[in-house]
């Protein structure tokens, strides 16, 4: 049944990447973005990657898909005729893709439990981790623990995306007559937007702290707050949320939020440990893993939730501005 | 059958990464290029999760009485990868949206004669 | 049981693509969206059921995550759709 | 096979029936705002119903709270997309079946 729901869905992404190919309306095109990243996260549920679809299902399929559509309101919609002939780039995707294909051959079959990819690190992590951490969600074990390392690298990529955006765009504040919600008539909107981003702040919130135990971890929760202000701008407009978390506030938490990840490692190493080596932070092992992992998914949580909500933030002031010229 | 079930998986990875790419070669619109790159990424995700399954394992969360679990390295390093990739779609996006501001267009070619106009 | 579930799974798969083709195309752009809103709240339905037919139910917090963004995407749609001249 | 997983199943597949009659009623109602109809109407009743369905399946337990939470959202959120969407598609200038044929009979008395 696995193998049939797999195969149904990898046509199915196959048919959205091709009908995105052939349209013309940019629009669209984003819109079939979303349901590109939607099946791609259903697939990885499929494959067992919880974790991975919690992350694709809310950065990719959320914040990418926003982000794309606020650049096409300041760009606009149509993609003109392409004047180049499409013969040659034909050609080449032909021939690279028959040699990949060509390639697959050598590979080993999909799912084979004696593969090469199985052999070596995976059934230490497998076998040792639940014991060693003591968590019994090994991707969160895996990410915060033994490649606590990688992981604060990946969060300061994200804050240097932060600075760059900032630096290319940068979020000014508006007059309040300039800036107008175009959703200020849908009072529908307004009330069960009230309603509903509590909700969404205590499943960010439970999504942070229970991501030792089941799907997800610092990385979504942040997103998921993140997306629910985003909502509240939307629908109510920019200048009510700066109201409520203005700029400013965010690039200090964006800086905190590393600060903290690093100063658990610095702290370590003032215990005698090596840089982010849990074991030292309290006398018994896996409780210094525990508290290690908490404080450095929170720090994950806040850089990610003041990067992402102060990117949109820079895209959405530049559409007010380029809408009310 | 057994053998189009074995490389099933990375035919569709193949196919996608080709559809990314012909969009970013062929596509004129900056916007469609970075929709391309992203098909392009999440081709390359889909290739490492397929790589991590292993038939009859189950997601690596430790339940009772589950002895086979899938890979969860992948997972890892596709997971942190999603967040990065999103974050360099947003400097793209704000790259492009710079270049509107100082071309007035986000069509390639047009951008290209107006620097040779300059 | 696992018969129907599995019965219940790829009838809603189905359903899935008749509104992913709806998306595909669709005679006004607002069609197109009900068709990406309709894939998606479809999408949240077959999670939760998929997860009672794999045995592993308790993976309910993704199918919450996708309603989730299923309407921010619908509103940001709305939003930015305002901004844009149409062209059909 | 007890009375509750009976009961259960006539929950799903009676939600997977509405689901599959709006996804017809996507393609076969002639102007939008029919098709709006079709489809969030049938999304909320098949939300409830197989998710009413699943609800049996479970012993009252977490999964139980996440179940009803997705519902609660579903039935939140769905009619009000669609009303949202219906608005904006109004406001854009899209007319009805009826008034479409009305504004064609005027143009062709001219």
């Amino acid at each position: 049944m696995a193998e049939f729901i797999d195969l149904v869905l990898l046509a199915m992404l196959a048919l959205t990447a091709l009908r995105i190919i052939f349209l013309k309306d940019l629009f669209a095109v984003v819109m079939l973005f979303g349901i590109y990243s939607f099946l791609s996260a259903l697939i990885f549920v499929n494959l067992d990657a919880v974790d991975v679809a919690f992350t694709e299902a809310s950065v990719g399929a959320g914040i990418s898909t926003v982000l794309m559509l606020v650049t096409l309101a300041m760009t606009g919609r149509k993609e003109k005729q392409s004047t180049h002939s499409t013969l040659l780039p034909l050609f080449v995707v032909l021939v690279t893709g028959a040699a990949l294909i060509y390639g697959t051959l050598d590979m080993p079959p999909f799912g084979h439990p004696d593969n090469p990819v199985h052999q070596h690190v995976a059934p230490r992590y497998i076998e040792e981790s639940p014991k060693e951490v003591g968590l019994p969600n090994m991707v969160t074990s895996v990410l915060a623990s033994y490649r606590g390392f990688d992981t604060l690298g990946e969060t300061v990529v994200v804050f240097s995306a932060l600075i760059g955006v900032l630096s290319l765009l940068g979020v000014r504040r508006k007059k309040k007559k300039d800036l107008e919600s175009g959703l200020e008539t849908h009072s529908v909107l307004h009330v069960v937007s009230k309603i509903i981003i509590p909700l969404v702040i205590l499943f960010a919130l439970y999504v942070q702290f229970h991501g030792d135990f089941g799907p997800g971890g610092g990385f979504q929760a942040g997103v998921i707050a993140a997306a629910a202000f985003i909502l509240y701008a939307l629908v109510l407009g920019l200048p009510k949320a700066f109201a409520v978390v203005g700029p400013k506030f965010l690039q200090w938490m964006a800086s905190f939020g590393v600060l903290l990840y690093a100063s658990v490692g610095l702290y370590s190493m003032y215990k005698g440990g090596h840089f982010l080596d849990y074991n030292k932070l309290a006398a018994d092992p896996i409780a210094g893993q525990h508290y290690g992992i908490i404080i450095i998914e929170l720090g994950v949580g806040i850089t990610v939730f003041a990067v992402m909500l102060n990117i949109f933030y820079a895209f959405g002031s530049q559409a007010e501005r380029s809408n009310v010229q | 059958m057994s053998f189009i079930f074995d490389y099933y998986n990375y035919w569709i990875v193949v196919f996608l990464m080709m559809a990314g790419f012909y969009i970013v070669i062929s596509a004129n619109n900056l916007v469609k290029k970075i929709v391309g790159l992203n098909i392009f990424q999440t081709s390359v995700f889909m290739l490492y999760i397929s790589m991590g399954k292993v038939t009859g394992g189950t997601a690596p969360i430790v339940v009772e009485g589950v002895t086979q679990y899938s890979n969860p390295l992948p997972h890892v390093l596709i997971l942190t990868a999603i967040v990065v990739g999103v974050a360099t779609t947003a400097v793209g996006l704000s790259l492009i949206v710079r270049i509107k501001q100082a071309y007035g267009t986000v069509e390639e070619n047009e951008f290209e004669n107006k620097d040779d106009a300059i | 049981m696992t018969e129907i579930l599995a019965a219940a799974c790829i009838a809603i798969l189905v359903v899935m693509a008749i509104a992913l083709a709806r998306a595909f195309k669709a005679p006004t752009v607002y069609d197109r969206i009900l068709g990406v809103n309709m894939f998606g709240t479809k999408t949240v339905l077959f999670i939760a059921a998929s997860g009672y037919l794999m045995g592993r139910p308790d993976f309910l917090d993704i199918a919450i995550v996708y309603a989730l963004i299923n309407f921010i995407g619908m509103v940001a749609v709305l939003r930015f759709f305002e901004y844009t001249s149409p062209i059909e | 096979m007890d009375f509750l997983d009976i009961v259960s199943s006539m929950l799903l597949l009676a939600g997977v029936f509405f689901g599959f009659s709006g996804a017809v009623g996507l393609f076969r109602f002639p102007d939008f705002f029919t098709r709006v109809h079709a489809a969030s109407v049938t999304d909320s009743i098949a939300a409830i119903l197989i998710i009413g369905g699943l609800l049996l399946q479970t012993s009252f337990d977490l999964n139980t709270a996440k179940l009803v939470f997705i519902l609660l959202f579903l039935l939140v959120t769905s009619p009000t997309a669609s009303h949202a969407l219906a608005k904006s598609a109004r406001h854009g200038g899209l007319l009805t079946l009826a008034e479409s044929s009305s504004q064609d009979k005027q143009e062709s008395a001219k």
